[in-house]
């Protein structure tokens, strides 16, 4: 259970002010104020695409967070230290997507009543089955940034290339997703023609989870 | 003849292609301390981060208790102080080293008797960003102890500290050498590390122009290896 | 030797696309719905497949270099990503003339539209990672890794057509359909022309590789004057 | 003309290796791709926000770029021996307002066409006052931005905070430009009542270009 | 008698409640050369920084050139080394140095005068990303020195030097001293610093135990100020 101690690492630094939860909190919020600039809140078209809404936000947050997920240990040549360790590359990487993973989840469970309140959509009867949702959604997420993070970890340009490299490879997750909650917010319950796209994302997570585990072990060793 | 500790086989690195490792070999036992010594750029940290399994050679081999550098039981015995100190800014000195007792499945006590031990007991609750570059480099050297490595390797370990300071790490490093640890640091600072050192290799543009045992005249005269093996 | 395999091969592939652009042009009739600019088609798909065909390779090469960890591997990912990528390319520029003119615009978001994009984005942040890179062993091994991911793109475009109901014309081939859903005199010229298009990709991905391994072979009689 | 020295060395890091510019260019379709996932692009309401669309995309790669601008100089103390430097904290702040600006505009720049072509908008027509727009636009969001880049520098959550601080103060400049910029995107003249959002574009540039540089060097000097 | 160079004047400094300087007053003529000596977070660098005018005093004052610190005029005149190297990873040699060179309004071709002089006219085209640590230390030395600043502040300037750069760099500084230049540095390289130094001072958590002229007793015996002066 090593990666849990990697997890609890990150966690510990990144939670070290009890500012950061509030951080979190307003960022969600202002990202919300935005969109519901850019978009008119009040129109019909909402329902309609309050996945796809829900998602950006989720996405956005979820590059600035992954963006720090490995470069984190570059100041003080903590990555050398950890690659030195008997710590396993899949361990480390494992216990950095985990960190990230709860991060975003919570940012995720923050926006949710948030959103509800700004756009006028009810989402309490459908809690459960959309926090599962947002799991499989972010899991797909962070495993996939993290392992981009460990790739562009070196680079100058990182904070552009990673949403670069990222955005596009993690898309099919990310419509299922949109998808799902688009149906959930609805008031909708998934089944049907619709299981195809749970399938899509669960599919997606475990592909991606044994790609990446496979292939870290890699890529961290120069 | 058992297996040596550390075996270098002809190690060759290139950066582009610039060479910045050519053949290198050289072996260590239990009980030795090598001063890694040259002259700025000669190739020291790329040698050593090769020995801790951080980079490849381009070819030769290198092999740490008989095994690859990369195996998870070579890296659990060795201690690694880089020329970052390799701890976090943001958390504490007690928190960072309870975080790498742990994943070198050490007891959090240990983590405090090498705080006492590098004399940070007193600021063990202050986050590092708040200490001074010596007390940065104390604790970086408590990390690297932690574990009770069957090697170390340290790269300019006596950097930033102060005479007491240098005086304690000589003494961790002779106490580890007694207890047949094996040591390989690289130093400018020859006076400090040819009190340890059981043996000596200078590299000079990626070549190791010497290795043997260290002499009295070295101890005597630090400059003595550049002058009698060095090119130029 | 291996110059005269690649000129071989070149005047190979000069004949065949002109003969192919010849019936294309002249033999062949208009389709009757669309006019004359179907013919476009002949080179719109074939060009896929081919893009395809080259990322296959960068696929297997890339997991080669993986295990084999030698760089030449690496030379040949590379070399077929560029080439798919210009494939790819002409793909995509020939559907919006297309599009242009049978839509009357330039663009969809519909499913394959939208993928066809997304695969050439992906491999394209191929080509900019490796660029980013100054290592050479560090750029081999990230760009590979990423190269196995990128595929799973490939895969979705390909399946697009079937997945999603898109404004984009379904498959046509007989091969994948099963059934003859377009005049077989066409249906053979596409086949023909996707062999011009495909020769003239394997002659563009060893052109390539030849300069890469040229590179190699200087860089390395530059280390061995290094260490002399 | 110190500050046009402090660009200049900021655009070289940044553009150190070529391809960033096409890093830039990718990020922006990659952008682009991800809102066409989440609201139906096909959609007759796409006219009426097109320019709350483009101004999302150009705020989010605005985030990521100035989350570096004064992060840059973290490495190696740099920023010490920059305020150790005769250069003052105004010229060092201008320097880097205008190096972001300089960035982010070329991005906008390439955007626009993408985005003509994939949403099926002509802009041609409209070329120049777009361009006006953008350039007040851009200037806003870098010289808030880069100020809390500085404020936030040390900050180890700086990622969240930087976006969570800079966005609702953001919100005026980000309004006008939207809506100007839907304006000329329907093939309108910015005319009658809608000077008065240029208006607020103008003013709100002057007052916190003015603001900014009377209180940087006090955030800049501990 | 004229304005000294450099005047502390009763300066305190808190971080939190730990008083990391306490009523610290000393002052420095042109020519004169300081050696800063103090254990592991005495407070050297926090002195060196408040001279730099990158933190303020919380009380008393610091005058350079008879003017405050922060005044351009003045930062024009300084020549800061510290912790850090202060140059950019991304950029090559050359091009740091050009960049540092047009801040300061010298021209670009005293910035290749000092790569010569640092020995790294050879690399100066290479990212220094790629250069070694000593490497590293040597830039940084070049950046201090290229706008021929008239005081010169460097916090431990001989960490990762050779042999070979800590006589360049001594040759450098007492050049300095000659032209009447001054200087002051902290470091724990004492041997090195005190055939240098004019004038020696020990700071002991934070506060200032002695001040005076470099005697030969000191020249002789590095560690002679810590056990003569120093409490514990
Ligand atoms: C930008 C616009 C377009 C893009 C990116 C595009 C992309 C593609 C791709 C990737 C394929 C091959 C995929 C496969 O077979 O699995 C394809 C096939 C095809 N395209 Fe397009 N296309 C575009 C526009 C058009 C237009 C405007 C038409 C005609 C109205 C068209 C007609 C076809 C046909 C008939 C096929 C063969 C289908 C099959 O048998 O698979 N395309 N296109
Ligand atoms: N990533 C890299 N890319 C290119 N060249 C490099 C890289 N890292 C090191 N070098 C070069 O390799 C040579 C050896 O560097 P190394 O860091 O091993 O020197 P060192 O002996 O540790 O020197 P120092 O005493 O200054 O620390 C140097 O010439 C350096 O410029
Ligand atoms: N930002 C800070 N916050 C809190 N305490 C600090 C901070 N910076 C320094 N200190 C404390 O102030 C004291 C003096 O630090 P300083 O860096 O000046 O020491 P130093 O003499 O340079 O030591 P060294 O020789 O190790 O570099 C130390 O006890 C340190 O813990
Ligand atoms: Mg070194
Ligand atoms: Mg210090």
């Amino acid at each position: 259970m090593v990666f849990l101690q990697i997890a609890a690492k990150d966690l510990r630094s990144e939670l070290r002010t009890k500012e950061s939860l509030n951080a979190s909190l307003s960022f969600a919020v202002v990202i919300l104020l935005l969109f519901s600039f850019a978009f008119d809140p009040s129109s019909e078209a909402v329902a309609e695409f309050s996945g796809g809404l829900l998602w950006l936000v989720f996405a956005f947050a979820g590059a600035l967070i992954l963006n720090r997920s490995f470069a984190r240990e570059l100041p003080n040549d903590c990555l050398e230290v950890l690659i030195a360790s008997p710590v396993s590359g899949a361990q480390l990487f494992l216990g950095k997507t985990v960190a990230s993973f709860v991060l975003l989840m919570t940012i995720e469970v923050i926006c949710l009543p948030i959103f509800g309140i700004f756009y006028d959509i009810t989402w309490i009867p459908q809690a459960l089955p959309l926090l599962g949702i947002f799991a499989l959604g972010t899991w797909g997420m962070t495993i996939l940034g993290t392992l981009f993070s460990a790739l562009t970890v070196n680079l100058s340009l990182r904070e552009l290339m990673l949403p670069m490299l990222l955005y596009p490879l993690m898309l099919p997750a990310l419509m299922a997703a949109m998808r799902l909650t688009t149906i959930l917010l609805a008031g909708n319950a998934i089944a049907g023609n619709d299981m195809v796209w749970l399938r899509l994302l669960i599919g997606f997570d475990i592909i991606f989870t044994a790609l990446s585990l496979a292939l870290v072990e890699t890529i961290l060793v120069r | 003849m058992p297996e040596p500790v550390l075996a270098v086989d002809h190690v060759f690195k290139y950066f582009g292609d610039y060479p910045a490792l050519h053949d290198v070999s050289f072996s260590l036992n239990g009980g030795e301390c090598l001063a890694l010594i040259g002259r700025n750029g000669a190739g020291k940290t790329t040698m050593l981060k090769i020995l801790a399994g951080l980079s490849g050679a381009a070819q030769g081999e290198v092999r740490l208790f008989g095994d690859s550098p990369r195996q998870a039981s070579a890296r659990r015995r060795i201690g690694l102080l880089g020329h970052g100190i390799g701890v976090y800014d943001e958390l504490t000195a007690i928190e960072n080293l309870t975080i790498f007792a742990q994943l070198y499945g050490v007891s959090a006590a240990v983590a405090r008797h090498w705080l006492e031990r590098t004399q940070l007991a007193h600021v063990a609750n202050a986050p590092v960003r708040e200490f001074s570059r010596g007390m940065r480099q104390r604790l970086a050297v408590a990390r690297a102890f932690l574990h009770d490595p069957a090697l170390l390797i340290l790269d300019e370990p006596f950097t930033a500290l102060d005479d007491r300071a240098i005086a304690l790490l000589q003494g961790l490093l002779a106490e580890a050498k007694a207890a047949g640890r094996t040591i390989i640091m690289s130093t400018h600072q020859l006076r400090e590390a040819m009190e340890l050192a059981t043996h000596v290799a200078l590299i000079e543009r990626g070549k190791l122009v010497h290795f043997g045992v260290r002499s009295a005249e070295m101890l005597a005269d630090p400059t003595y290896v550049y002058r009698t093996f060095g090119a130029a | 030797m291996a110059k005269n395999i690649r000129l071989g091969l070149g005047a190979l592939v000069g004949m065949l696309l002109l003969r192919n652009l010849y019936v294309i042009l002249f033999n062949l009739p208009d389709e009757m719905e669309q006019g004359p600019i179907y013919r476009i088609f002949y080179y719109h798909l074939p060009a896929f497949f081919a893009a395809i065909l080259c990322y296959i390779t960068a696929l297997v090469a890339s997991s080669m270099y993986l295990i084999k960890k030698n760089l030449r591997y690496d030379a040949i990912a590379m070399s077929a990503t560029e080439v798919g990528l210009a494939f790819a390319a002409v793909n995509l520029i020939t559907g919006m003339i297309w599009g242009r003119i049978s839509w009357g615009i330039w663009w969809a978001w519909d499913a394959r539209l939208t993928w066809a994009l997304i695969c050439w984005l992906v491999y394209f942040g191929y080509l900019m990672l490796r660029q980013a890179i100054d290592d050479p062993t560090e750029r081999a091994k990230n760009s590979a890794v990423l190269s196995i991911f990128a595929f799973v793109s490939v895969a979705i475009t390909y399946k697009a057509i079937e997945w999603w109901r898109t404004q984009h014309p379904g498959p046509v081939l007989s091969i994948r359909t099963g059934k003859q859903l377009i005049d077989p005199v066409m249906e053979n010229m596409l086949y023909m022309n996707f062999l011009a298009l495909a020769t003239l990709a394997v002659l563009m991905v060893i052109i390539r590789l030849n300069q890469e391994e040229m590179q190699r072979q200087i860089d390395g009689l530059r280390r061995r004057a290094h260490a002399i």
